[in-house]
């Protein structure tokens, strides 16, 4: 679209390529932007409903619809305070920090096939490394607020997150193994089918892993019962005490941004992203969507991606429930779990999944029979391939941001 | 020189930006005395000579063909990239034990070797 | 699209360019704002900015697994030591300790006689050969600057090659991937001891003074 | 059948020495308290006997039993000297044209003489295993299997069989801790020490190994070897009780005088393998099987020469090289010193006077070994080798060996006469018997000899073996405590009576009697034949019949002081008590050897005592060319062939002097001890000076005192002396001057040379050190300057300074 723009509008190319960027930005924006006014509000429902009241009720209507936007209102209009002592830039630009790591990894999130911000290989990574950033908000914010409650927050949010990452890179590495590529969109085309292609079902490992990620995926981004850095008995608010305002909506968006972006990134590894329990579309359109074309694409896509934000929406609401159901950890407590439960579980069923591939047991794909089944497991030598020249990529420009990679793709088909 | 910003980003241009970033690094471990300044003046100068070894090992840079390192360059960034990562661990280690033992971070105060 | 078969192209902007301008410049000025800045903690902020922008310009040259890799132990894992460190440290008079100015002379001085060596030596050797036409085969590969970021496949292929499987463009690095393997392992129980609380013994004082009245 | 006997042989002579490697190592482990080892000792004799049984038997069956030549027997000669020949052919084809030949030369030499068989003997030699083979010198772990090999073999294994069962008996105080009664300590306490059951068997199948290593031997190098491995055996088991100072002077004891002859027995070989050039009995062959080198035997009695005793070639050739003027002189002298350096070591072995003086001593050991080694096997080697070693000797040899037999024999019988140990009384029986058997050898009975070295192995370790059971059952050795112990232990009493009577040679003359009345007949009339044809020499005849006289006297004073009249000891009279079964058994089996081992078998010759198996056996293992008359060329003295002594005429004088001598000497002793018509104590005070003279051993370890032991004591005092006032002296004074100087030297050169570089070296370093520490601030910052100043220095030397 934007080769379209230039060649045939004459536009200067560096201004299409911004315009292009912001685009795709903003959409991405919308997600979390959209999905934080939507979390936050469940999530005061949730608490509601298990504290055995009702929670919002009356902004927006009967369910407290508006109730969020109120808040978002009312905080934008707060005065932006900064402790005197504090660090100015960094107390400023702490929020900002943590925001853009949290929505810089959804760069790489595939929502369905094909509908990505910038498909890159190493998808995988990219969306923890880029997750593992917000770390430094929290610790900057900490810091720069000159508040010993910030500065203890922002020491246990550094020490939980390096220490937390081992486990998680471990239990990210294991459907990354057996797809055998650390592309998310060809990650979540090989589980297409039946919910027993999911790599959740793959073996006994891979079931075990996906719970050991969840646990870990809540400390990494800092939800009970792991939200030590913010822990209200102790540390009066942690590494936000000194923050109001827009500011500290900021940390919120981050922090609402990240859950649902480790629920999504759990829903591709584990529970078959934008794919259904059943072969809807194959049974509509005949095939699956990765091998769709045209409207039948966009549909087929469009239901990938209901289903997708299903399973993500689903993942953040078991957060929600299990932060208003368990008690906190003392911080020893949480690096004990790591240390000693997570990483050697982990481990072990990282060596699990080996094993299980080299014998070559039969995995949950092979309870059905392969006819039933869209894209079927492939051999390792082989891994990298399928992929390729297009078959995986929609034929039609039909996103935007998503038409530069097809030229490309369709350019060396034809070279 | 100026031409550099008009014209296909090139091998020069990543040199360009790796060599101030080594030469910042460089200066930065000369003058600092914090011990953890000179430490990040170590990441700036080994971040330099990586960016020249991706440099040199990238397909996609108008360069000179005689010049380059494939995948070599990277995996050798690679190996750059982990073992910065220990000799962070390792100097930091050092670092606080040093802060533990003196109260300060000061590397001026650390010549209790000299000649 | 490629209209240019190894001479010098001039005045052709695209996104690749841009991007670069944007992370190079990026990467350059908080390296400088680094050394300029006086406070560490600062020092420790743009250096994460610096190393993420270095991050982008290796996903720009086609590294993305290096790029990645950059930003999950450098940024992410490295850095978090070092501002910890920094936290750990951070008392009031060593978040500022000012610099004689001689030592500055000296250092910039120093710096900039190196910058003055490595500018032109980047000049010399990042060109491509006026006469690159000539050689068929490699224009075609070498002369191409991607119009945008693009992203082949490298991490299989480093994978193999730390694996002992030489590739067409990369050598087998079994070794010394396994001696780096070892070495990390050292540093890991290495910097654990070093850093380990001196258990102290403490004299029950009280219990022995009680004992003896 | 060459490889199945030697292969039996083999295995009957390799199981004892497994036997003592599985105790060596396990030995305390076996069983409680080792009791095991007995079992695995008495388990690989046992399975050897029963080897070499079967080696006889196939030799039998082979060779048939027959081997005796007579004058009359012409038809026997000639069957046997075709037979031989034949059942060689289809068994040993590899001998069979030697042998061939052989028979065409017997017949013709049959046909000369008519006496004696002139054929080669059936024997069978070869190499297991090739120790070193340099050119000349090749030493190999070689067989030399004739008829005496196995009869030997057979007799060794049966006695030693014998006589471990007997041993598992009476050594069964070794398997707890014993109190050493006749060791004292220095606290007053007696000796407490753990039992050395195990020990003690594997000496005893170490001690069989080497016994049947000498026997199978066929190389005389290989016969050195076990030779000095029965030594050392002896040397074990004679100092088993080391604690006790009796026994470990003793164990020297033998050690040390067999060690002088055995410095003979060293002279001798050089001699023969500086001359001949080969240490093998038989002949070295290749490995196709053909005699690549003629045997020690073949050369000194050629085949082209009819087996006739002639001065080697090779003799003559190694005098004329040493520039002799007269090489067939000088060569036959070199024989002669050959044969006595050979004989030299049996007379330490076989305890032959002069060396006889360790044989008593050794009564020290238990007295299962002094049944086994010292009685009738391991002196028996000496004989043995003698025999063995026939062919070689000259006829001086010969009569050298003749006198000493028959010095020792009457030496030994004298002495015996005033002994009241009952071991020692045995063991200068042992001395005299083994003086008999040289005396035959030496006057030409091969087969007297060998014979009765055979009877008396048997009725001497059946002896041995009864006088250890009253031993065990009295517990003292003395026989003046003993007495009337017939009714005690019946089975002890009359098996030892047997023992007794066929020592003395008892029978009925010219008809039958126990296996030592054919031997020493045999001897006797080979005396009386040689005394006959050297009347020089026929005095010997008279010395050995009045021998066999004291023979009978001794032994029955023995038994009759032992067995008979009133218990002198009346408290170790009421604790005695026959044997255990284990122990008793062996005495029947022995006693039923010593009465019938060399009976004749054949029923229409019975009274003609080479008739009887053993002999003919022996006759078949007659080394080749001494079935003849032979005379000395130096001496002068001719030895009669053998069967010269058969005649009717010298057999008869000689059994019945033979009879008359030991019914006198029986008699003797019955009047004295028995019917105690005389006095003993008279009849000593009578002869006092005489009988402190026997009494005192001929004063023997006195005359040996003070010859020997003394000068040499005295020769050491004076060297010692010499040694520390002259030569230390002046080595200590010389080592006190080269100090003090060396002192001074050394201190100036190690002080102005040494230090002075050193001290040099060191402060430029110091100083080099100095100067260097100026750019090590220690400001880390300054090195970070350092680092990059020098990079690019280096960079512009690059550049700049090395591509111009």
């Amino acid at each position: 679209m934007s080769q379209y723009l230039i060649s045939h509008w004459g536009w200067y190319p560096p201004l299409v390529y911004m315009l292009m960027a912001m685009l795709a930005a903003s959409l991405v924006l919308l997600v979390i932007a959209g999905g934080s006014v939507l979390f936050i509000w469940m999530e005061r429902k949730v608490a509601g409903r298990i504290q055995d009241r009702l929670g919002p009720t009356r902004v927006g209507g009967k369910f407290g619809w508006l109730q969020t936007i109120a808040d978002g209102i009312k905080l934008l209009s707060k005065e932006d305070l900064r402790p005197e002592g504090a660090d100015a830039m960094l107390f400023r630009i702490a929020p900002y920090v943590a925001f853009c790591a949290s929505y810089g990894s959804f760069i790489a999130l595939p929502f369905a096939t094909g509908w990505v911000g910038l498909d890159i290989n190493v998808a995988v990574f990219f969306v923890v490394a880029v997750l593992g950033l917000e770390v430094f908000g929290v610790i900057l914010a900490g810091y720069a607020s000159a508040s010993k409650w910030s500065l203890f927050g922002a020491m246990r949010e550094a020490a939980q997150v390096i220490s937390y990452e081992v486990p998680l890179g471990l239990c990210i590495v294991i459907p990354v193994m057996i797809a055998g590529t650390m592309d998310l969109t060809k990650i979540g085309n090989l589980q297409s089918g039946w919910f027993t292609n999911w790599y959740l079902f793959h073996d006994p490992f891979t079931f075990i892993t996906f719970f050991v990620y969840y646990t870990c995926a809540l400390a990494s981004v800092n939800r009970a019962p792991f939200d030590l850095a913010e822990a209200e008995s102790e540390l009066v608010a942690g590494f936000h005490t000194e923050y109001s305002g827009l500011r500290w909506s900021f940390f919120f968006m981050a922090e609402y941004g990240s859950m649902f972006l480790v629920s999504a990134l759990g829903s591709v590894l584990f529970l078959g992203g934008w794919n259904g329990p059943v072969p809807v579309a194959a049974w509509i359109f005949g095939e699956h969507a990765s091998q769709l074309s045209g409207v039948a694409f966009v549909l087929a896509n469009v239901l990938g991606l209901m289903t997708f934000i299903l399973k993500a929406v689903l993942g953040v609401t078991v957060m929600m429930w299990i932060r208003w159901t368990l008690p906190r950890l003392r911080i020893d407590q949480v690096i004990t779990t790591c240390w000693k439960y997570c990483t050697p579980i982990a481990a072990v069923m990282f060596v699990g999944v080996i094993s299980w591939q080299l014998m070559g047991l039969p995995s949950g794909g092979d309870v059905l029979p392969h006819h039933e089944q869209g894209l079927r497991r492939l051999p390792g030598s082989l891994r990298e391939r399928p992929f390729e020249a297009g078959d995986a990529v929609p034929a039609a420009n039909s996103v935007g941001f998503e038409s530069e990679h097809a030229d490309r793709e369709r350019g060396q088909a034809d070279g | 020189m100026f031409d550099l910003l008009t014209q296909p980003v090139g091998l020069t241009h990543y040199l360009i930006v790796g060599a101030v970033m080594f030469v910042a690094g460089a200066v930065c471990m000369a003058t600092k005395r914090n011990a953890l300044g000179v430490l990040m003046g170590i990441e700036l100068v080994l971040n330099g000579a990586n960016l020249n070894f991706v440099a040199f090992g990238s397909n996609f840079l108008e360069r000179n063909p005689a010049y380059q390192l494939g995948l070599d360059g990277q995996i050798i960034s690679l190996f750059v990239i982990v073992l910065a990562a220990a000799e962070a661990a390792v100097a930091l280690a050092i670092v606080l034990n040093f802060y533990n033992n003196h109260s300060t971070v000061d590397v001026d105060r650390a010549d209790e070797l000299k000649g | 699209m490629r209209t240019g078969n190894g001479g010098r192209r001039m005045g052709e902007i695209n996104g690749h360019t841009v991007l670069f301008l944007f992370f190079g410049i990026l990467a350059c000025l908080f390296s400088l704002a680094v050394v300029f800045s006086a406070n560490v903690v600062r020092m420790a902020f743009y250096l994460i900015l610096a190393l993420a922008a270095t991050s982008g310009l290796h996903f720009l040259a086609g590294a993305d697994f290096v790029g990645t890799m950059q930003l999950v132990l450098y940024v992410g894992g490295t850095l978090v030591l070092l501002v910890f460190g920094v936290m750990l440290t951070a008392q009031n008079p060593f978040i500022s300790l000012r610099t004689a100015g001689g030592d500055w002379i000296v250092a910039a001085l120093v710096g900039g006689i190196l910058l003055v060596i490595l500018v032109p030596v980047a000049f010399q050797i990042g060109l491509p050969p006026q006469d690159a036409g000539d050689i068929e085969g490699l224009t075609q590969r070498e002369a191409v600057a991607s119009s945008e970021p693009v992203s082949v496949p490298t991490a299989t292929r480093i994978g193999l090659g730390l694996l002992g499987v030489p590739g067409d463009d990369v050598s087998g690095y079994l070794l010394p991937f396994e001696i780096i393997s070892i070495h990390l392992l050292v540093v890991l129980v290495g910097a654990a001891y070093l850093a380990r609380a001196k258990r102290k013994v403490v004299v029950r004082q009280e219990s022995q003074n009680s004992a003896g009245s | 059948m060459e490889s199945i006997l030697s292969n039996l042989l083999l295995l009957a002579w390799l199981l004892p020495l497994a036997s003592f490697c599985v105790i060596l190592f396990f030995g305390p482990r076996l069983g409680t308290a080792g009791r095991g080892a007995a079992f695995v000792a008495t388990g690989a004799i046992v399975s050897g006997f029963a080897l070499s049984l079967t080696a006889l038997i196939l030799w039998v069956g082979t060779h048939g039993i027959s081997g005796a030549h007579h004058a009359d027997s012409a038809d026997t000669h000639a069957a046997d000297q075709t037979l031989s020949p034949d059942s060689q052919v289809a068994i040993d084809p590899s001998a069979a044209a030697v042998h061939l030949v052989a028979a065409d030369h017997g017949d013709a030499h049959g046909g000369d003489h008519g006496h004696g068989r002139v054929g080669p003997k059936a024997a069978y030699f070869g190499d297991w295993y090739t120790l070193v083979d340099f050119d000349r010198l090749k030493i190999t772990i070689g067989y030399y299997i004739d008829a005496l090999t196995v009869l030997m073999f057979t007799m060794v294994t049966l006695i030693a069989s014998c006589i471990h069962f007997y041993a598992m008996g009476y050594m069964h105080d070794e398997l707890h801790d014993v109190t050493d009664h006749e060791v004292t300590l220095s606290n007053g306490e007696h000796l407490k020490r753990p039992g050395r059951y195990h020990r003690f068997f594997q000496y005893l199948s170490l001690f069989c190994f080497s016994m049947l290593g000498i026997v199978v031997a066929g190389n005389i190098a290989m016969t050195f070897v076990f030779w000095e491995l029965v030594g050392i055996c002896s040397y074990f088991l004679i100092g088993f009780y080391i604690e006790r100072k009796s026994a470990s002077t003793a164990a020297n004891k033998a050690f040390i005088v067999n060690r002088v002859g055995d410095f003979g027995m060293i002279i001798g070989l050089m001699a023969l393998w500086g001359s001949l050039g080969t240490f093998s009995f038989g002949g070295e062959k290749n490995d196709a099987g053909d005699i690549v080198k003629p045997g020690m035997f073949a050369q000194a009695r050629a085949e082209t020469d009819h087996y006739a005793l002639k001065t080697p070639e090779a003799m003559v050739e190694s005098a004329r090289q040493m520039g002799a003027e007269d090489p067939e002189h000088t060569g036959h002298v070199l024989l002669i010193v050959a044969g006595l350096g050979i004989f030299c070591g049996c007379v330490g072995k076989s305890a032959q006077f002069p060396l006889h003086v360790w044989l008593p001593d050794a009564m020290e050991g238990p007295t299962p070994v002094s049944a086994l080694v010292h009685s009738a096997t391991m002196v028996a080697a000496g004989v043995f080798l003698v025999g063995r070693f026939y062919p070689m000797f000259t006829p001086e040899v010969l009569l050298t060996i003749a006198i000493i037999g028959c010095i020792t024999l009457f030496m030994a019988a004298t002495i015996a006469i005033t002994a009241t140990d009952i071991k020692r009384v045995l063991a200068y029986s042992t001395l005299s018997q083994l003086g008999y058997m040289m005396f035959a050898l030496g006057v030409g009975g091969w087969v007297a000899g060998m014979l009765h070295l055979i009877t008396h192995a048997f009725f001497k370790s059946l002896l041995f073996m009864c006088s250890g059971s009253v031993i065990h059952a009295v517990h003292t050795n003395e026989m003046t405590q003993m007495g009337g112990l017939r009714r005690k232990m019946p089975i002890t009493a009359y098996t030892m009576l047997v023992g007794c009577l066929a020592i003395i040679g008892a029978g009925v003359p010219t008809l039958v009697g126990l296996s030592g009345y054919y031997s020493k007949d045999a001897i006797l009339a080979q005396a009386l034949h040689f005394g006959k044809n050297n009347a020089a020499w026929d005095v010997m005849f008279y010395v050995a019949a009045a021998g066999a006289a004291i023979t009978a006297f001794y032994m029955f004073r023995l038994w009759f002081m032992t067995f008979i009249g009133q218990p002198r000891d009346p408290s170790r009279y009421d604790h005695a008590h026959e044997s255990p079964r284990v122990m008793w058994m062996p005495l029947v089996v022995l006693a039923f050897f010593a009465i019938f081992v060399a009976t004749p078998a054949d029923i229409e010759n019975f009274t003609d005592p080479t008739a009887s198996p053993m002999v003919q056996l022996l006759e078949q293992a007659r080394p080749d060319g001494t079935g003849i008359d032979f005379s000395g060329q130096l001496a002068g003295v001719m030895m009669p062939a053998e069967h010269g002594s058969h005649d009717e005429e010298i057999h008869l004088a000689a059994g019945m002097i033979a009879f008359g001598t030991a019914m006198f000497g029986l008699l003797l002793a019955c009047c004295l001890y028995w019917w105690r018509i005389l006095d003993p104590e008279e009849v000593r005070s009578m002869f006092a000076p005489i009988y402190r003279f026997l009494r005192n051993k001929w004063w023997f370890d006195e005359l040996y005192d003070a010859i020997f032991i003394r000068p040499t004591l005295f020769c050491g005092r004076c060297i010692a002396q010499c040694d520390r006032g002259a030569i230390d002296w002046l080595i200590d004074h010389l080592a006190i001057w080269m100090r003090s100087f060396t002192a001074g030297f050394d201190r100036w050169i190690d002080r102005l040379f040494v230090d002075g570089l050193i001290n040099w070296v060191a402060q430029r370093t110091y100083a080099l050190g100095i100067w260097l520490r100026k750019p090590q601030t220690g400001r880390l910052r300054q090195y970070v300057v350092f680092i990059v100043v020098g990079t690019m220095a280096m960079y512009l030397l690059a550049t700049f300074g090395l591509t111009n």
